[in-house]
């Protein structure tokens, strides 16, 4: 095996020295019983071409991935520039571990530093942590939070929520005392309407901004309302880029911001590893769930850092931790604060402006066709949701076979009661001509 | 040789890109936008745009950016510059190839909502490493969703907790303890706590295995859900009653998860389904050698008996004749725990790397992975204290006794080894053993680098007993000493700000 | 803090592959033999094969290669950890986007003979660098088959041997001399020499420049086939007079050669052609930011003008109607200078590079670059002696007058920068500044980068001053001293043996 | 320009600094007639994704990269471990620059050290030097070299050394004394057949083996032949991989092996970079071209490494030097170094009988076409010459175009005598499947 830096020989001397002959004797202390006997049916060894050749052909099968598509919904296309997968595959990087050694691991505790400082700026929030599993987790472990935080348990959150990270919050919540409350949009603006299920049992408000469909939520209001109860305010995001162009939801009040940083220079990569973000006010810092670095210093006052504040965590908190979460997405952390750092201030405003013109323009093309039109009134950045006079499973099928693009996502994947609309995102890597070709196809021209 | 110290080296002294930020560069360009632009107020309201121009978010050019990361990446130790041997981490070989592979557009590209005949080939993966894995640890029933080990074992807690809350019927409230022996790792209680369990105990013996008598009156008091196992347990030796631990638990009615980060130990050698277990995880980004990326991604997929099959989560990804499908169809499931189909470019490497190594591989992988523990462990007992006398698998345990009496504890040791080019081991876990030095080879160290590693750790017993003070006050030979993380903890800087120190305190 | 120094440091002690090698260790696998094999007898005689076994080849892992060679890269310095002076090596940014793009599969999966209307992609980048190139130096022939500046030359003054061929016909034989300044670069005498010249060498003047007057008295003393000429020149001052020097020359009879190593002084501000230059050679490897790569590979374009144009390497890439086509019908050419195309990879990252600035980028990095070295030439003007007060391009000449009076001279300068953390400029080149140093910042450093490099150079002046044998036995902090290179040449080891010494001469 | 570390804010200090206001004014040394007072004509500065989809647009239409090709003649394709490529990106490695500081250049200096040692290992010679720029230029310094040790003129070569490397050197020759006379080979084995050209002026007998047409050259006979007469034995080596299963040249007797070491793990790419090789005797030393890297010590008796034997070369011997190479093909033997030591002694036995057992397996199959045989006797490597009944440009352009396959090389490319005939060139890369269909395109199956 070419991975093992031994040969047959040299492990045939260290079994001597252990006073072995055989490998099989290694195992002497697992009754024969339960050792397994026979080979296992998986496939022989393959060579390194073949491996690739395997792979390539499976990959060729994912057709999707080769059309202009419009899909976003939680997982955005966004252009990532070279050095950021460059720079992950240093392999001081990438073959480490979590940096429990601080001594040889400050290359992994800075960027860590980095990126807890950037989620912060863009946030507008004072504290985060140095990453959860992705936006849905880190929703969830929200919800844990507030009401660790409140002592309350009534979760109320609205239905423009991304339905997955509705579904694992349940999941995450469903053993413990959390109540959830949802809450509807209002079908003209696509914005949260009725505030009435807030109460003082509320632990938490939580929301989507800009949210499923797209639209942009009245932050500040929402904020107050949520305090004016005495709950927290939860602000969920699932296009990071939407930070560079919108007002931060810790300027508008937010207690807790959870999102998902995918769109910050991480491939779509069919739904993973991306990056969970997790930022929230100092106050409540010591009931935050997931690693946290900061700084410290050495003897002669040598500047360092350190992961801190680990006793909420569970290899000291155990069965009390603030969660259970030990590994988390440190690599796609470094890939995403590698992709602010080079876009920077004026990088992350630029690339927001191009998503939110791109999809004005596309939304104003769509709506000029006949039988289509945009759904909500609210303000949008680069989501919208297209009504259609005919079944929207029906229209993106026509335009993806018949003209190879893949118009966006029916919603009736998660609502079944709009079986004729379907949401359409647009990025920066959508070109002019990629928005034309699907308006003209919606047309069937 | 004494060193001619200069303070200014820029690789040692890399600030922070906060500290490089100048106003006005840049490190980016982008298309011209080819579109017609919207005026900016009919495209957003004023109120709903940010109005503090991004303030702190760095300005630097990619040059900067490159410099910046490459010089903090020489910071740190890796894989790739030796042996890194974490106990209960298996920190092997993260091979290229997987890298390659994972990289391949076709997945890098692929949008996880797209239709499903679209991604047959994601799908396809997914399906053929969920095969290999149940079929190399014997249980039939898999979910790869888990973002990593903690998640799995959540899902497999909650797996139990589903199949009693249906067969029991109400009964089940009754049931709500999970047994977790002393040695387990951190996670496993808070896993548990997450699904409505309290947690019990179980100790341990003098040999370092499960007790069975307490195992025993612990069931007797009744209300046991299940037991959560890690097999090799954490101090890396296999509990080799490990048929006799499940039938006293399922003779309690419970079940038994067993924790699988060690299943380095045991892949093509013994499988977990045939012993009796119930529930495990495994991870992915230790037994299957993705990378662990300075603290993550991995993948924990949770993988379950027949009975235990039903309440997985969804979707499902199962074949149709020659189609892969996502099913959502199933009733009982415990729901979601990850958005998406998980980590799925892990679900990439992993299935590579089985690909390289076939089954002979991955044998000889276990067999040379116990054989270097058993390696260290017999070559270091002359020196070190060694807790439990049977057997090692995968990993060697040591205390820090015979150096205590100096007062070199096991963080001296490690902090030492820093300067022999070692990574440490993992240092004062389990925490059955006071001042535990668990030491995990892997099978990606040849014999004359563990040499080097048995005499560096011989030279450290060496100087603890004629110099102490030098053990204790290492590393000497890094860029920055042991912090101080008391007051880190006591007073939290946890971004930076403006008005920071810079680089030292007296700077 | 005095380190407390341990010898056996894995990294810093990393062997030769040979001493690593394990009789039986592997590093590869490849497929099955998928064929009907022939009997090794019937394939190929006894005597024609290899009866040695390889012997001494090596036997390693996969994962050994790895360990070695990512241990032995950290003894390097390199362009993405800080600043690499290097004068007239020119080293910048060399951007990742075109390390990309060399490697997409169309490029570097193509095969040199594969049939003209199957590679258009391949000639059409060749055709769209050579519209460019010829654009930025505003001269209209070229070929990009030369794999480095020295092989540029060599064309180059092929082509001139060429056109002074057909115009003389047999008098020809009489301008046999190529003119060259006492400050030009190793390559250029060596490489008129590959060409049948004889050199004579040109004067520098107390400013740094051509000597106009030897350059007359020697054009007057008759057989003067050209003059290669560097410019701006090695000591980084522009030839103030180089319409005069074309001029003289000219009416010489001779031609202008230009080395066009330093053009990153001049792209987009002033080019050769306008000047009255002939023909020169660009180094991609330094002025289009393709990667020295520890010495190579490059590429060296040679260009020229109409006149000279028929003489250049076959075959040439051009374009007939929408197709590219490589014309071999040069009866005049000098012949082919390289196998196939020429550094085609260099090419790709070139013509990247160029898509990347632009005309407006490509004039910001040249006056960047020359704006750097301009702030260093001042910077350290009070410090260094300055050996000529013109104004410098793209970079900067000292020289080690003011130290060596300590006797602290350029090498210990420069050895005592590695200290500091930068790699030291270019020492004792050109030959005629004594003590040379030459600073080439290029326009891939910062200013707090330049200055931190500014008071580095001002600390080591300090210390010549004050404690010269600090700055004599520097560098310090490498994993090696300073080496004995007279005895290497005197007892050249030039390869690995069995029996040769292992680290080091006492171990 | 993001290239550039300095801002317009930091530039106009940098110049208050200098003294000046503007940058027109730092060259103000260039005489204003010589300024280009206009925008040069090139294309606008593109942005990242701008320029990959530019390259690949390009990159689409070389589409013989994409089918399965039989095509060799001095570029071959094998199969290069994935390591390879990663570990020559660490940019410690290719953004470095030539080893002058050999106390922060051992990295480099190591590897050059090994890669001269395989070099010797392989060929079976004494010394290698760092690399030349590719085999051709190597071929054309063998024979300068030929020139200076033995003060003799006359050069040697048969026509079936690879024309391209012929033409090089003629290239390099031209203006100096060297006289060279090529000897023809036989028609029928394919091998050199007559050596009276041979004689007490002759530098060198240049050979290649396995020379152009894929025959196997009786390298001692020859040897023996060269040195009768006082001259050199000049061995070329186009496909470095046959050197797996070959008698060396080194053991055949060569004073002089010079070759190509692209099939060591480097890609095809259009034909470079690669890498020349250049080996020798000890007592030739000293009249080498390029780079060499030898042992030092430091004064603590650590090993290192420096470049050494500078004497010989143009930095300080300028036009007495023995070549004026500076700038060579580092990088690329680095890759070629990692190749040999990942491959090992095993792997390329084994690779190197691959070849040749599929080049066998192809040869037979072709041979049992009718119309087709192979040209001739001697034994092969990986290559063999294909004749035809019909021209060869028709029959590969059919197979081509037809079936898709790069069926070989017309050998009327530089042999326009030889209509008929083609090369053809099997690696381990051709799988079966691809040389089956390769037999049953040709039989018009
Ligand atoms: C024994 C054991 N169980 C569980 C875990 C948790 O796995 P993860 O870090 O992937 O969440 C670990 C990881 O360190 C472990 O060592
Ligand atoms: C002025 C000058 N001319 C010529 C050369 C030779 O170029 P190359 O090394 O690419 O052969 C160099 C390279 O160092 C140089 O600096």
């Amino acid at each position: 095996m070419r991975y093992i830096p031994n040969s047959p020989e040299e492990r045939d001397e260290m079994l001597a020295v252990v006073g072995l002959t055989v490998a099989k004797e290694l195992f002497r202390s697992i009754p024969e019983d339960v050792q397994l006997n026979r080979a296992l049916n998986i496939t022989e060894p393959l060579a390194e071409s073949e491996v690739i050749a395997a792979m390539e052909a499976m990959a060729a099968k994912n057709i999707a991935a080769t059309k202009p598509s419009f899909l976003g919904a939680g997982v955005y296309s966004h252009f990532s520039p070279t050095i950021v997968d460059h720079l992950i595959q240093r392999s001081e990087f990438f073959t480490s571990y979590t940096p429990y050694q601080p001594e040889i691991s400050q290359g992994t505790l800075q960027y860590i530093f980095e990126f807890q400082t950037l989620i912060c700026q863009l946030t507008g929030m004072e504290v985060a942590n140095a990453s959860m599993y992705d936006g849905s987790t880190a929703m969830a472990e929200a919800y844990l939070m507030a009401q660790r935080v409140t002592r309350r348990d009534k979760i109320v959150v609205t239905t423009s929520v991304h339905p997955e990270y509705r579904e694992v919050a349940r999941t995450y919540t469903q053993h413990g005392a959390a109540e959830i409350v949802s809450i509807p949009f209002d079908k003209k603006t696509g914005r949260i309407a009725d505030l009435s299920a807030l109460d003082d049992k509320t632990a938490a408000l939580v929301v989507q901004s800009p949210n499923f469909f797209g639209c942009i939520e009245e932050l500040s209001t929402l904020a107050d309302a949520a305090h004016d109860v005495g709950a927290l305010f939860v602000v969920v995001v699932t296009e990071a880029i939407s930070l560079g162009l919108l007002k931060s939801p810790g300027a508008c009040g937010a207690d807790i911001v959870v999102g998902e940083g995918q769109s910050f220079g991480i491939p779509m990569g069919f739904g993973g590893p991306h990056v969970g973000l997790f930022a929230t006010r100092d106050k409540f810092v010591r009931q935050m769930p997931g690693r946290l670095c900061g700084v410290a210093y050495d003897k002669n006052g040598n500047r360092g850092f350190v992961l801190t504040l680990s006793t909420r965590e569970q290899h000291i908190r155990r069965e009390k931790a603030t969660s259970n979460i030990c590994t988390n997405q440190g690599l796609i952390a470094l890939a995403a604060t590698i992709y602010m750092e080079t876009m920077g201030k004026k990088g992350l405003q630029e690339v927001a402006m191009q998503n939110a013109q791109k999809a004005a323009y596309a939304a104003k093309q769509i709506a000029a066709i006949d039988g289509f039109e945009i759904a909500f009134s609210a303000p949008k950045f680069n989501e919208f949701v297209v009504s259609s006079s005919k079944p929207a499973e029906a229209v993106l099928s026509k335009v993806r076979i018949e003209n190879g693009i893949i118009g966006g996502l029916t919603l009736s994947r998660y609502y079944p009661d709009r079986p004729n609309e379907f949401l359409v995102c647009v990025t920066e890597t959508n070109t002019k001509t990629e928005i034309d070709n699907l308006v003209s196809s919606l047309a069937g021209k | 040789m004494s060193i001619k110290k200069v303070t200014q080296h820029p690789t040692q002294n890399e600030a922070l890109i906060f500290e490089r930020s100048k106003t006005g560069r840049v490190g980016y360009r982008l298309p011209k936008l080819d579109v017609q632009p919207t005026s900016i107020d009919e495209l957003l309201p004023a109120e709903l745009r940010r109005d503090d121009d991004l303030n702190g978010v760095p300005e630097v050019s990619e040059v900067d950016v490159v410099r910046h990361i490459t010089r903090i990446s020489t910071w740190n130790y890796s894989i790739d510059l030796g042996m890194y041997p974490l106990g209960s981490c298996t920190m092997k070989y993260n091979s290229r190839l997987n890298e390659k592979v994972a990289r391949i557009g076709g997945f890098a590209g692929l949008h996880p909502l797209a239709p499903e005949e679209e991604t047959q080939g994601a799908l396809e993966l997914i399906y053929r490493l969920q095969e290999d894995l149940c079929e190399i640890t014997g249980l039939p029933g898999i979910s790869l969703q888990p973002a990593a080990g903690a998640q799995g074992e959540m899902t497999g807690v909650m797996l139990i907790r589903a199949f009693l809350d249906q067969r029991d019927g109400e009964e089940s409230k009754n049931r709500r303890v999970m047994l977790i022996p002393d040695s387990a790792h951190g996670t496993n209680p808070a896993s548990a706590a997450m699904s409505g369990f309290t947690v019990k105990t179980i100790r341990s013996t003098a040999e370092g295995l499960t007790d069975m008598q307490h195992l025993q009156e612990v069931c007797d008091e009744g209300g046991v859900a299940g037991l959560m196992l890690t097999n090799p347990n954490t101090v890396g030796i296999f509990e080799t009653n490990i048929r006799e631990i499940c039938a006293t638990i399922h003779a309690a009615g419970g079940l038994v998860y067993m924790d699988g980060a060690n299943m380095n130990a045991l892949v093509g050698v013994a499988r977990p389904g045939d012993m009796g277990v119930d529930v495990i995880h495994l991870n992915l980004h230790k037994t299957f050698s993705t990378p662990h990326g300075g603290g993550g991604p991995g993948c924990g997929p949770c993988l379950c008996s027949a009975d235990l099959a039903q309440f997985l989560p969804i979707p499902k990804v199962e074949k149709k004749g020659d189609e892969y499908t996502l099913n959502y169809d199933y009733p009982g499931s415990i729901g979601r725990v990850k958005a998406f189909h998980g980590n799925f470019g892990m679900m990439v490497r992993a299935l590579s790397y089985i690909y390289t190594h076939g089954f002979d591989g991955l044998k000889e992988a276990t067999e040379a992975a116990v054989l270097n523990a058993r390696y260290v462990s017999h070559e270091l007992e002359d020196t070190y204290d060694k807790p439990f006398h049977g057997d090692c698998m995968h990993e060697a345990i040591f205390s820090h006794k015979n150096q205590s009496k100096k007062g070199v504890v096991t963080l001296d040791i490690a902090k030492r080894l820093i300067d022999y080019g070692f990574h440490p081991m993992t240092v004062y876990f389990p925490l059955v053993v006071e001042g535990a030095m668990l030491i995990e080879p892997t099978e990606s160290v040849g014999r004359s680098d563990l040499d080097a590693f048995i005499e560096a750790m011989r030279d450290i017993d060496r100087e603890a007993q004629d110099d102490p003070q030098l053990v204790i006050d290492a590393p000497h030979s890094t860029r920055i000493g042991r912090l101080d993380e008391a007051t880190a903890a006591r007073k939290p800087v946890l971004r930076w700000r403006e008005d920071m120190e810079i680089l030292s305190k007296t700077a």
